[in-house]
């Protein structure tokens, strides 16, 4: 099994070598390490006498795993997605180009903007309510509004889709 | 004497209350909304009454309810906390008529201090200095061009009921003038219920200062020293400290003496707060007065040693402050973090979800003040604040340390959470130094999210890997393995 | 300068003493055993050596182990805390030959006080009253019985190597003599290696009054004053508190001087107590000198705002303690309950199982020293202690209801713990009115029982009734229901 | 269903009306609850607007519950159990007379008596030594030993039994 490990810019890969005892190699290194879960989502991790505190979490399709110094944001590939990647296809994750997703759950008090508006990078879209805040949405690219989603005063699930730039 | 307490609020503040009405042998009634059904304060309270939907507006703010939660309960007294009731006359005008003690503000107080433009009239008469801008709130937005140009670019524009960075909005240049009005307005009107705004001018490198005060019914008015609030995003306070590394005794005295000014020109009683903002040059300006018990209270508690919701309490008895100015003599530095649900590597966007596990900071110098619990669900409808973290210790050099020991001990999983960026802010040469001003954290954003995830170790790779395998239905025992049952068999028990 | 210290310990005193460490700079080292391989200790530390099974004489007990993972993990200096090897001069020895710092007390101080009877002679050659009884181990225990006959029964049994109760009895008739004797000795043996014992007169209504010093390498010797510590059970310590309610100006004084007189008659360095007891005249003895940090170190720390691990450390470098005699000038008052694996109800029998759910004490005024985390499984190889719990407050009376608060609030689900009885103790006349000696506990126990369990309220009735109807395979939701997702949609999230 | 709950010396009898809402009745007065349950063993529960924040712990065959002011610890019987005893049938989980059980793991360090001794009650019968202490087990009855299970050196678990008195 190896799976291609992603944090902002940087990328490593990572093969398991043998579960038990818990063996991996990076960078043609192996590490083994003794690894015990403490409770639902805090880890024990000891390699070479160092010791690991860590929890790990999942949400939103990333893995937060905070240690004593980082907290590490990991975006997964694996062996078929890094082979994909190889011949240029991009990660079937990510955002289509142009969707703007509510990115928390909601309420569209405002709209700017209505389908056929030109726009440019940075022009405000909407304002989502959230926590008491007012977040305004701004246009992530230079386009048009193809379609809107939503109209002032809906509430939005986190992800929904709210208008789409092209 | 009061005996029952009705607790107007939520979370971490409520808990807080709730705790010392506990050590003063005072029965407690808590409020909760559909969200909170298991929210500590539900727990931790002698009584809990359910009222109404999740919106704090069906809830928390929905006077009727409450004022017959305290008629049921038989609460001879209501604490409003912060936010919420808080600053509201009616409401507290309406209990008082009832014979209920309201542990807060006086409603002229209040009223006065709580409008901004009043304030500034109360302080103007004062000869407390004031930042230039309109006192009076904005009756045409169009009429502020003049004044605008007047003060000079950049400027903001205010809520005059507001705080906590709501209704709020910097300007640069006078053709976001119009929008912005009108954007804050409209954000002030829902969180305040009053949509006016003022303008004022934007100071360089400012600090924002502020002096705790304590007032009683026998005329003794206390400063309890200064609060350091300049770690700010989007106008709220994320990290504050006392005291505070950039003003000395001279500055300290002035604004105490001030702050001290106020309260006796609005004949104040109980908790409440002098905001001032403190420019480069230590020329200083009144910003508002916090008619209420404010977040950051904490660390001006610790290095007092005091208590401020007992002095809340007794005040409102007619008992005056336990201690005098004399003996107030802070000791060593207190420094707060506030652990919000909210991603501080995303512009601090709110972060949902369930508690799912949770290691707490713990050991000498440490004080948490939680408004969660592990398996309880962060939801969308309130202020994404789960606790307040506070240190103490004997110099700044050792609370820094201290702080940065216990960021990187506690584990809150399932929201994420400003634990990580609060680590890098502890740990950046701003924050060291001291020399920082309510410009730095916006400025050093980009730094602070670069240092944040440099590497990825052995360790997360290792965490990460199996996981997946797990995930894929490979199951590899993870639990600790009783070894010490078999091996302290074989070999006895000595 | 120190850069990293192995600690030679295990559970809250070497998770306390990695924190000051951490704060400090100074990477950690912990060594565990089987069973501690989730213990907190190796969690927080920046490296964890396996040192062996779970019996301690297999890991924390061998010197062989340690001194190699000394050398491995190139650390350059050692805690012991206290218990294990604290007091092991030639493991003292051994790694100071080496040039590792030692951060314990010198190893002439501790064969010195750490032996009663050579502490005795010191004591007495300084002028420092004694307990009547023998000053010499009982050779044969026929020797004994004249002594015994002229100091009068009851008398008591000690360890010369002893503390913590281990290796004492008291023995009330000259027929339990021979068999008091043999047995105290018997457990003395175990326990430190050393199965000699003498025997002193037992006192009326004593108080165990300790002194906490400091001693650096400049001549400097600090009293940082008294730690009452008379609830006991089974001569173990259960609550301790400073200042103590009993003691006055003019005996704190005198305990103070007694205490530095010794600590200077023996050359002492670094943190050592000085233990008294004090009869119901107020007449005091010297009791023992215990030449390392003590468990109950925390109450002192917090009244006297200092960090004595700090202290330790930075004096074992050959710095000056950080303050003078006269800045000590203790604030306010301290309080702590050790929570024990224990049940309280049933005359403190350990109690041993897997912490399954834990939440944690908090808000103001609470200091945790933690030695387990949530899904550790407790073993019946160590000391049964989990925790130290402490409170803080401006005085006595506050101080107990503040720990009466938080005993109320936190709960450890899993073994038997000591809260309950620690929570009856706080609250009787005796502890409340100050009016206590050693043999309180003993006396009132039988009541405290009595008190803890009176009633089945309908809550508990409900919520055994439920547990027992999901065991018959009904299952009811006991989940939270998200009724705010749900109501919240259709309200929208105003 | 009916459960006898038994604490010290005071016992109640407590019966299941209702599943959803949960509602129970005790000496004829009905209670309606509202029980939730927060992470493993810990419950909030609200009664007439009083709330109950409870751990609950079964250990030994007794529940330890916990509240704000009690610890309680309860044994039950159930309906069978409650009609036999009803006829003076001893419940069947009590510990037979005379029977010595280890009330924790540890060691037999030493041993005081032999079979066929007679002994009084407070006699010492070994030593069972755990967690660095030596504990003495005395006699809870004037009696003959029967039967010793161990010997010096046997280590026991909790629960295992020592020796029988008759």
């Amino acid at each position: 099994m190896i799976l291609r490990l992603t944090q902002q810019n940087h990328s490593i890969d990572v093969e398991l070598i043998s579960s038990s005892p818990f063996i991996i190699k990076i960078k043609e290194k192996e590490y083994q390490l003794d690894i015990i879960k403490i409770s639902d989502n805090l880890y024990s991790l000891i390699l070479n006498n160092q010791s690991w505190f860590l929890s790990y979490n999942e949400k939103d399709n990333k893995r937060f795993i905070s240690d004593s110094k980082y907290e590490s944001i990991i975006h997964i590939q694996n062996e078929l997605e890094i082979v994909l990647s190889k011949f240029g296809f991009a990660s079937t994750e990510d955002d289509k180009i142009g969707e703007i997703h509510a990115s928390i759950p909601g309420l569209i008090t405002k709209l700017f903007v209505k389908a056929g508006d030109k726009i440019t990078k940075g022009h405000p879209l909407c304002i989502l309510e959230a926590m008491k805040m007012e977040n305004e949405i701004n246009a992530p690219m230079d386009g048009v509004i193809k379609l809107i989603h939503v109209i002032e005063g809906n509430s939005v699930e986190k992800g929904n889709i709210i208008m789409e730039i092209e | 004497m009061i005996k029952k307490i009705l607790i107007a609020n939520r979370g971490e503040i409520a808990v807080r209350i709730i705790r010392t009405c506990k050590e003063m042998g005072i029965k407690t009634v808590a409020v909760y909304s559909d969200a909170d059904r298991i929210s500590p304060h539900v727990l931790l309270a002698d009584e809990a009454y359910h009222i109404g939907k999740s919106p704090s507006n069906k809830s928390y703010l929905d006077v009727n309810k409450i004022l017959s939660v305290i008629k049921i309960s038989g609460a001879d007294a209501v604490h409003p906390g912060y936010g919420f009731l808080s600053e509201n006359v009616e409401f507290a005008k309406t209990i008082q008529k009832r014979g209920i003690i309201w542990i807060g503000a006086p409603t002229e107080a209040i009223n006065t201090m709580g409008n901004k433009v009043s304030a500034r009239q109360v302080a103007k008469n004062n000869s407390v200095s004031l930042i230039p801008g309109t006192i009076e709130p904005i009756q045409n937005p169009k009429d502020v061009f003049q004044i605008a140009e007047s003060i000079g670019y950049p400027i903001l524009v205010k809520a005059v009921g507001g705080g906590g960075g709501k209704g709020m909005r910097i300007v640069y240049s006078e053709s976001d003038l119009t929008q912005s009005i009108e954007r804050a307005s409209s954000e002030a009107g829902k969180a305040f219920s009053d949509s006016r705004v003022y303008i004022e001018k934007y100071l360089e490198d400012p600090h924002h200062i502020e002096i705790q005060i304590l007032s009683d019914t026998h005329g003794n008015h206390i400063s309890l020293g200064e609060r350091e609030c300049s770690i700010q995003r989007r106008f709220q306070k994320i990290i504050e400290e006392t005291p505070s590394p950039f003003i000395d005794d001279l500055l300290r005295k002035e604004l105490s003496e001030s702050a001290i000014k106020l309260a006796k020109a609005c004949n104040y009683l109980g908790a409440g707060t002098v905001e001032f903002l403190v420019d480069k040059y230590k020329k200083w300006y009144f910003l508002e007065m916090n008619t209420r018990l404010q977040v950051e209270h904490p660390i001006t508690e610790i290095v007092n040693g005091i208590d401020l919701v007992r002095e809340q309490i007794n005040i409102a008895d007619g008992k005056p402050i336990s201690f005098t100015q004399n003996d107030v003599i802070p000791q060593g530095h207190a420094i707060e973090c506030r652990i919000y649900a909210e991603d501080g590597l995303n512009n601090f966007q709110p972060s949902i979800g369930k508690i799912v596990d949770y290691y707490p900071p713990s050991g000498p110098g440490v004080r948490m003040d939680e408004g969660f619990i592990k398996g309880q669900e962060i939801t969308p409808f309130y202020d994404p604040m789960l606790a307040k973290l506070v240190v103490w210790s004997n110099n700044r050099k050792e609370a820094i340390s201290k702080m940065n020991r216990v960021l990187s001990e506690m584990k809150i999983v399932g929201p994420i959470t400003s634990i990580p960026i609060c680590r890098e802010i502890i740990n950046h040469s701003s924050f060291n130094s001291g020399i920082y001003c309510t410009h730095t954290l916006e400025a050093i954003l980009p730094e602070l999210v670069e240092n944040i995830s440099k590497e990825i170790t052995p360790s997360v790779a290792s965490l990460i890997l199996k996981k997946q395998y797990q995930n894929q239905g490979k199951i590899i025992s993870e639990e600790l393995s009783s070894t010490w049952l078999t091996s302290g068999r074989k070999d006895g028990l000595e």
